[in-house]
């Protein structure tokens, strides 16, 4: 069943509108009555379109790793995953362990108090860490505030990426050296950031791409539309990484479109593709052939990955109050590391031996995260004035001046006591 | 319900659903409304009891929502749109500005456009990046919206009731890190106008002028001044366009003394008007300048420096002080 | 040739950027020298897909007279022409000749002072013509600022839309007594009023629809991207009738979007459709179908109407800065209204006497748009205060009393004297 | 070139036109600045010498237009940015407020914003609706840009560079109804630092501030107050965001009396907190309050009333008068 013939059939009656044209002040004419059907009232019209539904997977879906971890052979990508290695398979395994591990580290973090806030990305480690692996080093990133496995892909000390939710500073890693960068709060605006950037990349004659992350929610704004735009336009080495994972905070993606997401790209000129987020394999071979045609100067790019947000929005979020737990326990069956370990144990891939190993590494980085949290000291006061503006400014040295003059006093009546 | 003790966001959610009862011409629009009630419960519950096609859960695209909810009014219904935080209100500022403000003028007065848009607002709530800020200023300067904020959970209820009955756009400012304060709210009341200011505590020596969350602050420090002996009033301005100054020049021609508190920044923050206009209408009664209370001109801070960016009980005494040393 | 493999095409240099990562302060690290090349580098990819160009009237386009005046079938869109009487053709030919008159005359007014500016529709009669007949007594329009042959379609009398261009208002007329909704200048805006309102027609259980006018430039605005998903998703009947006239001010299409503007709906999950902009009868059988569709409960159509702004894009406008005599030339062979008389000629459904009558009505028309514009009144002063707010507002009764006494204070001075 | 007669559009072309040829990062971006040069011709030519690369047409999307800007500047780029009319900023305003203003501090200093955004403003040139307003207030609240205001071609000139080799987000308003004026530009000279206010004409009776377009207002009222015996100094403040508060003081210690004008709304507008700040660091040297002369709390009007709604000679007078009768 698509959304779209649902949609359609939807009768035009309003629950709850009892008077359609009571009490309004303004344009309520009851206009029915005018009403007249034409000839070809049952015609559809040329341009209609059936469209796949939003929310099961469909045929379109690129996947090279059943949720039984089976390989399946893909002619257009397996290319791109064509020389992988087992150990680059072990790899991703532990890239996507030690990310849910941190993940998981955080989550227990906020609730002992010492992050305020968490935004988990459980479940959606294989889109991350299959889109993340395939960027190249000069390639730029531009994050949502859940990119924790991309972050680790390229390289940003975890540690960095708990800042914010601490509440000692609003991102503040510097976004240059591992080419990735703040989070982003303001849903959708880092997409024309990294349209902008990418115009600058294709300027200096560079062979750098740039990828944009943002949800299924982000997709309704404007500003996501106006990258397309801007993209299209001047063709730049963008890739739109849209993750699918169903819910933007308790709406479902049928709130923002009645189509496929990666169907989206085609009325701006540029192809779109939707992958099994849930699939790591499947996810690096798509973004690699997505960079890659950004790199040779052929334009943007949509890649929607199509997986599941298996926790709660954040940690101030419940989502018991808005689904259904059967639906997360169908998206358990097809976890992205489970499934590339009974891959990885079928093809012998990796012994006992790696998967201990791994273990303990894990409880050694969430130690470590555990530390670092702990230790981080509250920023000082006079941060709120800092990097206000590069040159400096007035007024903000004036606020500074008699900011430090008050806390002086306190200093003052206290040496006075 | 009559007389109830009640949080504020369920003073809000007790208004919106009398709103919704009482014409089937209200809806409410925003992110998360529905099934959620939103991410601070105000519209709790209200989706199951109106439906979908009354409580709408909407893509997320803020200039989307207030721009349909302008087309919604056109139709002659009356839309109360949730703006999820503070700092998310800004994709819609051009739907806003140019369209819902100027669009009753623009017709010579032959549409109305009677959208009410609830921001919670402010900070005090350890939030991350734009959760915690106040742009109320960035509204009060543009003609054709009006901009109010309730201090406690009855005014939250009758304020609501007003700004949903106005035939121009609202901008409802809710003072996010009170949603848990209680108060007793009367629903049998008649209510005062919606932008008259209210003198919550009545005083000789100075007078405080705040709103929203930095009402209590202002009731806390003019306690504290009482016990040095200094006597406040505090005025409840409730509204920030219009601004009553009638009342706070009634207060000022008493007191000779003026503090502005608020939690945005202080320059061209509504404190700013407020000074300038009660300095002009009070020339040769103040004994003392201004002055205000607000935050700084700068982003703002993390969550472990907000206690020292918002103005508190301190910030507010030693203002008092200030002013009283002229 | 496609815009979107002349996109691709273009090759990554920058014109005027002699050196790449010299003065920058951030990010300008030299990322070509770590580039290689995949085994895969001439694959385009499974979702690219070959799209018709911009510039040109392709198969895609609807036609059902040519430029010739020759009427050719189209067996889709036929059914919504079907019972057209030679009357409504003369009708509508009248309605183009009128509205063409108003126009020039309006331009003239200007020329001649009466006017501050003024947004000619010179060329896009059959756009607007044909696409308002095809609205309902009940139906809603949401016009840009350059729909007067729309609003002559609604019944708005024409000298109402001059007094913002004179200055006199900014609008305001009522626009719930033709259903004809103010001229909107902020650029895209009016497309989610539009979608508003056809919510609440869905609402309301009223089989009426919406028509939001917009431009090829506005096209690439987030609102009308906003407007698209709002409607999409709560499949409000209301049709984005875009008015692609070639130019953005200064702008061709081009940089508006690499692929035809009808093909945006698709990504959305409703049909777009391309209709010759300057053939009325296919404009008004294409948004009938669409308008009916809306009434049907099947939710939103795109139109994109393919035409040509003959003129200045206002009265302000120079555009022998920016585009060549030959264009428009090639665009007069296809004028709207020679091409309908051609047809109403050959077909002997007009003589003599219509057209003379017709020049007489013209005559007539532009002489009242003359006198009534001259009588014009400048506003009251106090009329800056008036309508600020429906309900008052205590700042405005303050400054409107500032106001008098500083007026009446001259009077003063001048009885003084 | 040195010193040349220029028309303050001219001035702007020429400084922008030196900052392409001086730095191959600097960029041009807007709607129509390129074959049209702007619908002011203010960008001119310079596609032509430039090339497309350099100065872009962009697509019509004016939050696309900032938010690209952004991205390029993340990658070294220093993009001037042309909003096309005042009223048509606003589709960009999320992105300057939540991105541009606060990105530099987001990253604790770690990457620069150099985004220049250009708008021309003010009316007094018989405009439509969103052709004619000043909202220069919306923008001098937020902290983390900054803006200026040129009043003449020399400073247009000047001020334009050190805007571009600012590392910060600089709003440039542009005073669309003096883009005809001609001034001496000496593009020799060493220019001031570019947030001083200048005193444009010394008097001692009363201080008239204001910028933009208004300066010029405020000279032809001074040189009218002085047939009647007033001597009135004109301060042309140059920058809102920060306000060159030091000289407005020098100033108003020496005067005793301040006028602020300015064509934006009175209401919370710049004037508001320059009479705020001002009593309070001079409220023993106020002989009368601050007065301010400005636009209406109303949409801007039709053309055919700009004349009343605007500041004009009379108005300015009628202020003096006002404040000289304390
Ligand atoms: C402009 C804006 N509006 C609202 C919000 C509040 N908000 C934060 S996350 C979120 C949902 C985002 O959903 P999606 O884009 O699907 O990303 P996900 O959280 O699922 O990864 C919302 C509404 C915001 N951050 N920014
Ligand atoms: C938000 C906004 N930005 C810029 C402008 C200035 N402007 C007026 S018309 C126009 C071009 C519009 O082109 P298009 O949408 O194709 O409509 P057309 O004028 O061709 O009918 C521009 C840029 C505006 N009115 N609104
Ligand atoms: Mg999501
Ligand atoms: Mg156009």
């Amino acid at each position: 069943m698509t959304v779209e013939s649902t949609a359609a059939r939807k009768p035009r009656s309003s629950a709850g509108t009892k008077s359609a044209a009571s009490t309004g002040t303004t344009g309520t004419k009851s206009a029915g009555a005018t009403g007249r059907k034409t000839a070809a009232s049952k015609r559809t019209g040329a341009a209609a379109k059936k469209s796949p539904g939003t929310t099961g997977a469909g045929p379109e879906l690129v996947q090279l790793l059943t949720p039984e971890g089976k390989r399946v052979k893909d002619a257009t990508y397996d290319p791109y995953v064509a020389d992988i290695t087992p150990e680059d398979l072990r790899g991703l395994y532990r890239d996507m362990v030690l990310t849910r591990r941190f993940d998981a580290e955080a989550t227990s973090l906020q609730r002992q108090g010492e992050l305020g806030l968490w935004a988990s990305l459980l479940g959606q480690e294989a889109a991350q860490i299959g889109s993340g692996r395939a960027t190249r080093e000069d390639d730029y990133v531009f994050p949502t505030y859940r990119e924790h496995g991309v972050a680790w892909c390229r390289g940003v000390d975890p540690t960095n990426l708990l800042g914010m939710f601490r509440g000692v500073n609003n991102g503040g890693w510097d976004p240059n050296s591992n080419n990735f960068h703040l989070y982003t709060i303001v849903i959708g605006s880092q997409t024309l950031h990294a349209t902008g950037y990418a115009m600058g990349v294709a300027k200096d004659g560079a062979d750098s791409a740039v990828i944009a992350y943002f949800g299924d929610g982000a997709s309704s704004q404007g500003d996501v539309a106006e990258s397309f735009t801007f993209s299209a336009v001047y063709n730049a080495p963008v890739v739109f990484f849209c993750q699918n994972n169903q819910w933007a905070i308790s709406e479902p993606t049928e709130k923002q479109t009645r189509v496929p997401l990666y169907q989206r790209a085609q009325g701006f000129g540029f192809p779109g593709v939707r992958v099994d987020g849930n699939d790591v394999l499947a996810c690096l071979a798509v973004t690699k052939w997505a960079l890659e045609r950004a790199r040779r100067g052929e334009g943007p790019t949509l890649v929607e990955a199509y997986t599941y947000r298996m926790g709660a929005h954040t940690t101030s979020d419940d989502p018991t109050k808005y689904r259904a737990d059967e639906e997360r326990e169908a998206w358990e069956a097809k976890d992205p590391i489970l499934r590339l370990r009974t891959y990885l144990e079928a093809s012998n891939h990796a012994d006992e031996a790696f998967f201990a190993e791994l273990e303990a590494e894990s409880e050694a980085l969430g130690k470590r995260v555990r530390e670092v949290v702990r230790a981080m000291p509250d920023p000082d006061h006079f941060a709120i004035f800092e990097n206000v503006y590069a040159d400096g400014h007035a007024l903000v040295d004036e606020e500074r001046a008699q900011f430090a003059a008050y806390q002086a006093s306190f200093a003052d009546a206290g040496e006075g006591k | 319900m009559a007389a109830e003790k009640m949080a504020l966001a369920k003073a809000i959610n007790e208004s919106l659903r009398t709103a919704l009862d009482a014409d089937p011409k209200v809806l409410i629009m925003g992110e998360d409304v529905g099934k959620l009630g939103g991410v601070f419960r105000v519209t709790d519950g209200l989706q199951k009891d109106f439906g979908e096609e009354r409580v709408i859960d909407t893509p997320l695209a803020e200039s989307g929502i207030v721009g349909t909810a302008i087309g919604l009014a056109l139709r002659g219904y009356r839309p109360v749109v949730e703006i999820q935080f503070d700092g998310f209100v800004f994709p819609a500022y051009d739907q806003i500005v140019t369209q819902l403000a100027k669009m009753h003028a623009r017709a010579l007065g032959k549409i109305k456009l009677p959208v009410v848009i609830r921001i919670p607002y402010g900070g005090g709530i350890g939030a991350v990046e734009h959760h915690s800020e106040s742009p109320e200023a960035l509204f009060a300067h543009v003609a054709g919206l009006k901009v109010v904020s309730p201090s406690n959970a009855s005014d939250a209820y009758w304020m609501m009731q007003q700004a949903i009955q106005s035939d121009d756009p609202v901008i409802f400012f809710e003072p996010k890190r009170r949603y848990w304060d209680k108060a007793e709210v009367n629903t049998d009341a008649i209510p005062g106008p919606l932008h008259k200011a209210r003198v919550v505590r009545e005083g000789a020596d100075l007078t405080l002028a705040a709103y929203g969350p930095m009402v209590k602050v202002c009731l806390e420090a003019a306690a504290a001044a009482e016990e040095e002996g200094k006597s406040i009033e505090v005025l409840d301005l409730r509204s920030m366009s219009p601004i009553d100054f009638d009342s706070v020049q009634a207060s000022v021609e008493k007191t000779r003394r003026l503090v502005v508190v608020h939690e945005a920044p202080v320059f061209l923050g509504t404190g700013a008007e407020i000074a300038a206009r009660i300095t002009e209408r009070c020339f040769y009664h103040l004994e003392a300048p201004v002055l205000r209370v607000g935050g700084y001109h700068a982003p703002y801070p993390p969550a472990r420096l907000e206690e020292e960016y918002l103005p508190g009980l301190d910030r507010v005494l030693d203002a008092v002080d200030r002013s009283l040393a002229y």
